[in-house]
């Protein structure tokens, strides 16, 4: 922890992007990820790919289980709604269940007036 | 009696006359005490009449071990012309508790007595007491209703005297009490022998049982035998006839604690055993109502009642005597029982219970010198500064509370034997619920005495050495019988069948 | 005695043993060569032992024990997969937590792998809860570990979990081995193709109490909580630790005892399913990892539930790789943790630019958990996958197909997206030490080694020709490889638009409840309540006894005190009255006799 | 006299003898101290060599006094016995080092007769442990009892006279009330007291009157603490701290569990145990105890009437394996031991923290351990081991005793056992825990001895922390000498 700390305070003021103290590595591995060809490109190649994984279904011969399964492109198809489905239902059930941080009175205080209640509130929870 | 059954304690000249001996010596000694020329020679004839009379009791006891019952004819006149003595197991257990307690306190009294009599009276206390000794040794020898009345007045009125003239003032109107009531007492026993002789015409008992035997329903015998048993009820404190016994054992001359506490109410238990068992006979339907319906409650009340009584006491002797009166009540118990257990567990218990209360009325006294008062609160810390003493009525305080490797302990056991054996569960509870009591009020004393702070620095000393002696005599005595009580088991075994009571069988 | 007999015996003793005196050792050890010697050389010795282990199925100890039979080591196939995962974990995990010098974790960490380890190789019901609860205590140090009071009060509902667990499992296992008359495996089943698998009946006595047991260890749904409860509340090296252990011991037990279960099919569907909803919610990114183990374990756990021998493979060879890509994940998420002092979405981002190696582990593990080709857990999870698709099970299937998806998008975007992409957070944290890039590195090259070349795992696979025929026949034909890059290729474009249209929700703190609200805030309130009352109960029954014992001794005072009740109707005046009133009454009842 | 009487009689007289040596010498602290640890020392390796001949099979034997016909003051050494005296012996020579260490730090007053009363309290658990018949193991027994007393009651002030009042009164109350008679009527009903393999009533008391005798002596020996008659225990708890270590964890309780152990295995035997009306509701009775004892320990904040409430329901645990009889006394022999060691272990803690800090207080222990670690270490030890988690002896004797419940066909018992290690985890593991770790409100209390914890009270703590550990090991052995009592191997 007190490592982790003294990590944080040895650069306190965070230097904007593209910046000297990037590792070379990351220069190397993930730079291009931020260019614009990127960014512009990133979707539609992913697109393309996608057509492509589902046209070599006309070559390859698939096994199926004999239900659904058997559609066209059905994994795929499965998989991209899937996705969308857990992903939206985030937002409803996060409205429903999300509570504030310290929800449960276990963060360490930050308020000195709470301190009394914290430590009635111990005894329960041992 | 086994252990008595070799045992030849005197020339085979001396023994034969060791009836008569048994009483005349101290009666002998009380006289020499009266006139002799100072204190210390009075004292040491009292020692040396009581220790006479201890050695006749113990001759008497290989007697009765071999020959079963002693009979001895004054003059060689048998009755119902001469004085008979008639000594049997029972008798001999008396003779020899009444006798040792006696030389023990005989013993004690060198010591104390020049703090709580005055100067010119020493003397004729030695030999008041001694007369009590002789009294009381007469009536467990005699074999006659009516001496057995004699020889009770004898040591009565003794005892009246002696209780009186201590110098604690509340002594008088203690002793005043126990006369009136010790009168009553005597006053029916004696017309309850009238009543006897009347009906059966003879005055010794062993003629007067074989009489009643014949005699079937007889209203005369039947009123005679109420007024002994409530006049021997009152002279041995039966519940609640034991008004009398407190003050007069709290406030008397220790000497007079010692001895009587001991053997007084015991002598009279004596008697009532005697004639409950062998003139009358539990045979009779009367005898086994009172003992049941008398005699039983009564006992189990006083065992109760009079030891939460003690446990209220602020008086230390007062303590031991509302105690006292609870143990009657346990002995009594044994006796309503009419079984041999129940007997001789009550006569068993009977033995430790005076050993037991002369050495704590002993160690009591003994302090007499440092400690003028008698509240309780008074003995805080003493056993810190008086250990021999106090630890020698810590171990007695055990024995009468009934801890474990104690004598007292032994006799509760077998109480509760014998109970459970008669089928009287509601007599364990009693006892049980006693014991608590008896646990409770001892632990009241002995905390006091052990663990408070002292009430002030300049009291401290021992009780002297001459008390000390006698005092953890009784009290090592109180640890060996706990550890083997052969000789008192045996003893009251041998008594109980003396009183006509065949062991059940399915004793253990 | 010579060497070869040392070695003889040295070969007879449990591998977990030979942690466990690691740990012994790693109480004492200081510096870093007597520290290396502990966290490798333990490892070391453990491996050493499962390669030269005895035959499958032989009882090893079968000592007489408290009298009743136990065998302290039976290795067979199963147990033998699970030894090397969980060799292999301590090896990792303890090159990972080289760079801190923390005895209590070191020692805690390598009783923990050895108990796990023990508990594997245990041949007999008794042993193996000795050992279930070894690994209790030793796991919640690691808890305890992080020395902050949330760690507390975490750890200490970790323990009591784990505990409750445990007695579950003894109870269960105590009723069990009365009925059937024995505790040894050997004797409670029968070889299945010989393996000896789903050994006990769950409808015997005690059944249900071990099911439970294992269940919630397991993490079945309902009991999950310990679980993302526990892992973001350790420190970096103590998540990495436990996410090896507790959870994949459960399989391996539920495997031994209840392999064919058809219920397991369905919870571990469940399991399987619901995690995804959670994750997706969830800030924390440890606490997301966490829900991700819910959901593998879910896997694992319909796969034991088919309980053929190409799902039993399956499981025990995801298991393993679990073991492997998971710890990668949680090492990545450590040393974020270590560096950044948080795992929270909403604060991190950006970190690829300082921690690029971290960030290539933490992708090669994602890609792994992901199940893309070529990566461990495209060939483990296969096999599930396969013998879950039967017509019969086809809904289950869906569910299978649906988690996966959803593992995809919590574990295999979330987690290295908002730490090391995402929006930029500003923070500039330093690399991860070596030690801790080194484990990282090496648990990526074994992903790698098991997605590219999974021959060599395969064979130690308990139905090895049964994983063998399924690399030969099944797992790279080029229909597979399509219908797996169809639905990841897929669901990241889902991603990726869902993104594009700003429909994919921002991280933002906070807390999301779930069933542990029932302990963790309804369950206080009402032992606040029944407290209260109860102390204000004690407090009047002192009063009370206080007041009837001065009452009784008042009331008795009042009777038998020297001037009391008794003492006045005992006067000494009254003396003759009594004593006439007694002789009247022995009077007439002496008259009144029958004679 | 032959070695075994020799063993037997040296056993008895040691600590008779050491404590009027300690009364003798008590000036002179350091030689009254060193005596008292030198007679723990050789009382445990007379022990130890007791145990040795019992396991042989050839048990010491002894009669020292025939106070009435039929009723001795005997001595029998069987297994049971010899485990009991032995770690009872072992534990004193430990906890004399203890109390050197608290005594002292805490500069106690009459400490000549704290030592003498300890010794004597040793003699009456020797004579509870090696008694051969039911009359000499009550009256050693009772013996303890009044040894104890002042002992509880040391401070002196109005609270210890009264706890000490409690204390006697109960222990003693009971004992005269429901033990005595029934020990009595057992002699009148078989002829003698005497411990008899198999059952001593067999074939002597029906049932009903066998469950009445049982139920005397379960209440009677309130040394044991079940409901109702536990109420002496957290009284107790004023006395000082190497007092309720030895003798509320190890002496006087585990005389009162030992007691019913004996009883059921020699006096009634498995099946007058199990045919008797009365086991039924005694055996609820000790689960409820169980139970509820935990669930008031978790109220307690004083952490010596939390432990004596820990104490309470881990001793009724005993208590029902005493009622299930048979296989069962083994389960709760073990348990007798593996509790005495894990208890003491966490007074030892509790005192040692006491002395040094001030502190008796759960809520205020709080990152103490950060300064007394090796204390707060072995109460995490002890208190896994009173839990009963490996690798920790108590985890075999619970899980012998949860065994045994079931299979006696009473599983209330049993999930009143698992219910209660849940609970018992919730109250002692958060004391070494949130000690342990860094404080998280206020600072926690400075120490207030100089020096911090007494020297020679932490090479105790150690001993018995590590002897939880050993017990895990030794478990086996233990069960196996103690088979016979079980009447054979299962």
């Amino acid at each position: 922890m007190t490592e982790t700390r003294s990590g944080e305070q040895n650069d306190p003021h965070p230097q904007p992007a593209g910046e000297a103290d990037e590792h070379p590595l990351s220069v190397l591995l993930f730079s291009w990820m931020r260019s614009d060809l990127f960014d512009r490109m990133f979707l539609a190649g992913l697109g393309a790919l996608c057509a492509v994984l589902a046209a070599l279904e006309l070559v390859i011969h698939r096994h199926d289980g004999g239900g659904i399964d058997s559609l066209p492109v059905f994994q795929g198809v499965f998989g991209f709604l899937a996705f969308a489905l857990a992903v939206l239902s985030g937002w409803p059930l996060g409205r429903l269940m999300r509570r504030p941080e310290n929800y449960y009175r276990d963060q360490p205080d930050k308020d000195p007036d709470n301190t009394v209640e914290e430590e009635k509130e111990d005894g329960h929870d041992g | 009696m086994n252990a008595f059954i070799d045992f030849y304690a005197a020339p085979p000249g001396l023994t034969a006359h060791a009836a008569p001996l048994l009483v005349i010596g101290p009666l002998i000694a009380a006289c020499a005490a009266a006139l002799s020329p100072s204190t210390r020679s009075a004292w040491m004839i009292s020692v040396g009449g009581t220790i006479f009379a201890f050695w006749m009791a113990l001759c008497l006891a290989g007697e009765v071990a071999r020959n079963g019952v002693v009979n001895y004819y004054m003059g060689g006149f048998a009755p119902p012309l001469g004085i008979a003595f008639r000594i049997d197991a029972l008798g001999v257990m008396f003779a020899l508790l009444i006798s040792g307690i006696g030389v023990m306190a005989a013993l004690f009294s060198g010591h104390t007595l020049e703090a709580e009599i005055m100067k010119g009276k020493r003397r004729l206390y030695q030999s008041g007491f001694l007369l009590c000794v002789a009294g009381l040794l007469g009536l467990s020898a005699t074999g006659d209703a009516f001496n057995a009345f004699v020889f009770l007045e004898v040591s009565s009125i003794g005892t009246y005297a002696l209780i009186g003239v201590g110098v604690d003032r509340r002594a008088l109107p203690a002793a005043f009490n126990y006369l009136v009531m010790g009168t009553i007492g005597a006053t029916f026993f004696v017309i309850g022998v009238g009543f006897l002789y009347a009906a059966t015409g003879t005055l010794n008992m062993a003629d007067m049982s074989g009489r009643l035997a014949t005699l079937g329903d007889s209203r005369v015998v039947e009123a005679g035998f109420a007024f002994i048993v409530i006049g021997l009820g009152l002279k041995a404190a039966m519940f609640p006839l034991h008004g009398w016994l407190p003050a007069a054992y709290a406030y008397a001359p220790s000497l007079m604690g010692v001895f009587l506490s001991a053997t007084a109410t015991k002598a009279a238990l004596y008697l009532m055993a005697r004639f409950l068992f062998t003139v009358f006979g539990p045979h009779l339907d009367f005898v086994g109502l009172f003992l049941t319906w008398v005699m039983a409650p009564v006992a189990g009340a006083a065992a109760i009642i009079c030891s939460a009584q003690a446990i209220f006491q602020t008086d230390i002797r007062r303590i031991l005597a509302f105690s006292s009166v609870a143990q009657v009540g346990y002995i009594m118990l044994g006796v309503s029982m009419a079984s041999a257990e129940g007997v001789s567990a009550g006569l068993f218990h009977l033995f430790n219970q005076a050993l037991i209360k002369s050495a704590l009325f002993m160690a009591l006294g003994g302090l007499a010198f440092n400690i003028k008062a008698t509240k309780l609160s008074d003995f805080s810390g003493v056993g810190r500064t008086a250990p021999w003493t106090m630890t020698a009525f810590a171990i007695g305080t055990f024995s009468l509370a009934g801890v474990p490797l104690t004598a007292g302990f032994l006799s509760k056991w077998r109480l509760i034997e014998a109970a459970f054996a008669a089928h009287w569960l509601w007599a364990v509870g009693v006892i049980a619920v006693s014991s608590l009591l008896g646990l409770i009020y001892a632990g009241r004393m002995l905390e006091t005495i052990f663990f408070r702070a002292p009430v002030s620095e300049e009291r401290a000393g021992e009780a002297r050495f001459g008390v000390l002696v006698p005092l953890w005599i009784l009290a090592a005595a109180s640890v060996w019988y706990g550890l083997d009580a052969s000789l008192p088991v045996d003893l009251s075994t041998a008594a109980a069948q003396a009183l006509g009571l065949a062991p059940a069988g399915a004793a253990p | 005695m010579t060497v070869d007999r040392l070695l003889d015996i040295a070969v007879t003793i449990n591998p977990g043993f030979y942690l466990i005196a690691a740990a012994v050792w790693a109480v004492f050890a200081r510096g870093p060569g007597s520290r290396g010697v502990a966290l490798l050389g333990g490892p070391a010795l453990a491996l050493l032992a499962l390669l030269y282990a005895p035959a499958s199925g032989t009882e090893i100890t079968r000592s007489f024990f408290l009298g009743f039979n136990m065998s302290l080591y039976r290795p067979d196939s199963l147990s033998m997969i699970f030894g090397f995962g969980f060799v292999l974990a301590a090896a990792l995990s303890g090159v990972y937590s080289l760079h801190r010098e923390d005895r209590m974790q070191d020692s805690a960490g390598l009783l923990y792998a050895g108990a796990a380890m023990a508990a594997v190789f245990a041949g007999d019901l008794i042993s193996l809860v000795v050992f279930w609860e070894l690994t209790a205590v030793a796991s919640v140090a690691l808890v305890f570990a992080r020395q902050t009071k949330q760690g507390q009060m975490a750890g200490m509902r970790y323990l009591l979990i784990q505990l409750l667990s445990g007695l579950l499992l003894m109870a269960g296992v105590v009723l069990y081995g009365l009925d059937a008359g024995s505790f040894l495996f050997a004797d409670l089943g029968q070889l299945h193709r010989g393996v000896l698998i789903g050994m006990l009946d769950i409808h015997a006595p005690g059944g249900l109490l071990i099911l439970a047991g294992v269940g919630i260890k397991a993490a079945f749904p309902t009991f999950h909580n310990w679980l993302t409860d526990a892992y973001p509340n350790t420190t970096e090296t103590g998540a990495v630790v436990m996410s090896a252990y507790t959870t994949t011991l459960a399989v391996y037990v539920l495997a031994r005892c209840f392999a064919g279960l058809d219920w397991l099919v369905w919870i571990g569907a469940a399991m399987t399913v619901y995690p995804v909803f959670f994750a997706v919610m969830e800030n924390d990114l440890r606490r997301v990892l966490a829900y991700s183990t819910n959901n593998q374990i879910g896997f694992m756990v319909c796969a034991v539930g088919i309980g053929t021998p190409l799902a039993i493979d399956g499981a025990a060879a995801h298991a393993v790789a679990h073991i492997v890509f998971k710890g990668l994940l949680f090492m990545a998420m450590g040393a974020v943790f270590m560096r950044t002092g948080t795992t929270k979405a909403s604060e991190l981002g950006g970190l690829h630019r300082t921690m690029p190696w971290t960030t290539l582990f933490c992708l090669i593990g994602a890609m792994s958990i992901s199940a893309l080709p070529l990566f461990a857990g495209f060939s483990t999870k296969s096999m599930i996958m396969t013998a879950a698709h039967t017509p019969a099970m086809f809904a289950v299937w869906l569910m299978l197909l649906f988690a996966s998806a959803g593992v995809l998008e919590h574990s295999g975007i979330k987690i290295p997206y908002f730490a090391f992409f995402s929006h930029d957070s500003g923070k500039r944290p330093k690399e991860a030490p070596f030690t801790m890039l080194l484990a990282m590195g090496l648990a990526s090259a074994l992903c790698l080694a098991i997605g590219i070349a999974p021959g060599w795992f395969f064979e130690l696979l308990p139905y090895r020709s049964v994983a063998m025929a399924f690399l030969a026949q099944d797992l790279f034909t080029a229909d597979h490889l399509l219908v797996q890059m169809q639905l990841l290729a897929f669901a990241v474009l889902a991603f990726v638009l869902l993104k594009r249209l700003k429909l994919y929700p921002t991280e933002q703190p906070g807390v999301i409840l779930d069933i542990e609200w029932l302990w963790r805030k309804a369950a206080p309130a009402i032992t606040g309540v029944l407290g209260r009352l109860a102390g204000r109960l004690g407090v009047w029954a002192d009063k009370a006894f206080g007041r009837a014992g001065a009452g009784l001794i008042s009331g008795s005072g009042q009777i038998f005190a020297p001037d009391g009740v008794v003492a006045r109707h005992l006067p000494l005046a009254g003396a003759a009255i009594w004593t006439v009133a007694l002789l009247s009454f022995v009077l007439i009842l002496a008259m009144s006799s029958p004679g | 006299m032959s070695t075994g009487e020799t063993l037997i009689l040296a056993t008895l007289l040691l600590p008779l003898f050491t404590a009027g040596v300690i009364r003798a010498i008590g000036r002179a602290e350091d030689v009254r101290d060193t005596i008292t640890l030198l007679a723990g020392i050789a009382l445990a390796i007379l022990c130890a060599a007791m145990l040795v001949r019992t396991g042989e099979g050839d048990a010491p034997s002894l009669v020292l006094a025939h106070p009435l016909p039929g009723l001795d003051i005997a001595f029998k050494l069987e297994p049971l016995g010899a485990l009991f005296a032995l770690m009872s012996s072992t534990l004193w020579a430990v906890n004399s080092l203890y109390s050197f260490g608290y005594m002292r730090a805490k500069r106690e007053t009459n400490q000549t007769r704290f030592y003498m009363c300890f010794a004597l309290a040793m003699a009456g658990v020797m004579g509870v442990a090696m008694a051969g018949n039911l009359f000499t193991m009550f009256i050693f027994y009772e013996v303890l009892t009044f040894a104890t007393y002042p002992l509880v009651a040391h401070k002196g002030d109005a609270a210890a006279r009264r706890a000490g009042r409690i204390y006697l009164g109960i222990l003693a109350g009971a004992s005269v009330l429901l033990l005595l008679p029934a020990i009595i009527i057992i002699y009148v009903l078989a002829g003698s007291t005497d411990f008899v393999a198999g059952g001593l009533l067999v074939d002597k008391a029906g049932p009903a009157t066998a469950g009445l005798l049982l139920a005397l002596i379960v209440f009677g020996a309130a040394k044991a603490a079940l409901f109702p008659v536990h109420a002496w225990l957290p009284n107790a708890m004023v006395a000082p701290a190497p007092v309720s270590a030895m003798l509320h964890a190890v002496a006087v309780v585990k005389a009162g569990v030992f007691v019913l152990l004996k009883v059921s295995g020699y006096i009634f035997g498995a099946d007058l145990m199990h045919a008797n009306p009365v086991t039924q509701w005694l055996l609820w009775l000790a689960a409820a105890t169980i139970v509820i004892a935990s669930l008031v320990a978790m109220t307690k904040d004083e952490i010596k009437a939390r432990l004596a409430w820990s104490t309470i329901g881990q001793l009724a645990y005993i208590t029902s394996a005493a009622l299930i009889g048979g296989a069962a006394l083994t389960a709760g022999g073990l348990g007798m031991v593996t509790h005495a060691v894990g208890k003491i272990t966490l007074f030892f803690g509790a005192g040692v923290i006491f002395a040094a800090t001030g502190v008796s207080r759960v809520s205020e222990m709080r990152g103490l351990g950060r300064r007394m670690p090796l204390t707060f270490g072995a109460f995490l030890v002890g208190s896994l081991s009173v839990i009963g988690l490996p690798p920790f002896g108590g985890m075999w004797s619970k899980f012998l005793l949860i065994t045994n419940a079931f299979d006696a066909g009473q599983p209330w018992t049993a999930w009143a056992m698992i219910a209660s290690s849940i609970l018992s985890t919730m109250y002692l593991m958060p004391i070494a825990v949130y000690g342990l770790l860094p404080p998280t409100g206020t600072q926690p209390a400075a120490f207030t001895l100089p020096g911090g914890a007494p020297r020679l009270s932490l090479t105790p703590i150690a001993i018995t922390a590590t002897l939880c550990l050993v017990l895990f090991f030794l478990a086996g052995p233990i069960v196996a000498f103690l088979g016979p009592l079980a009447g054979g191997a299962r």
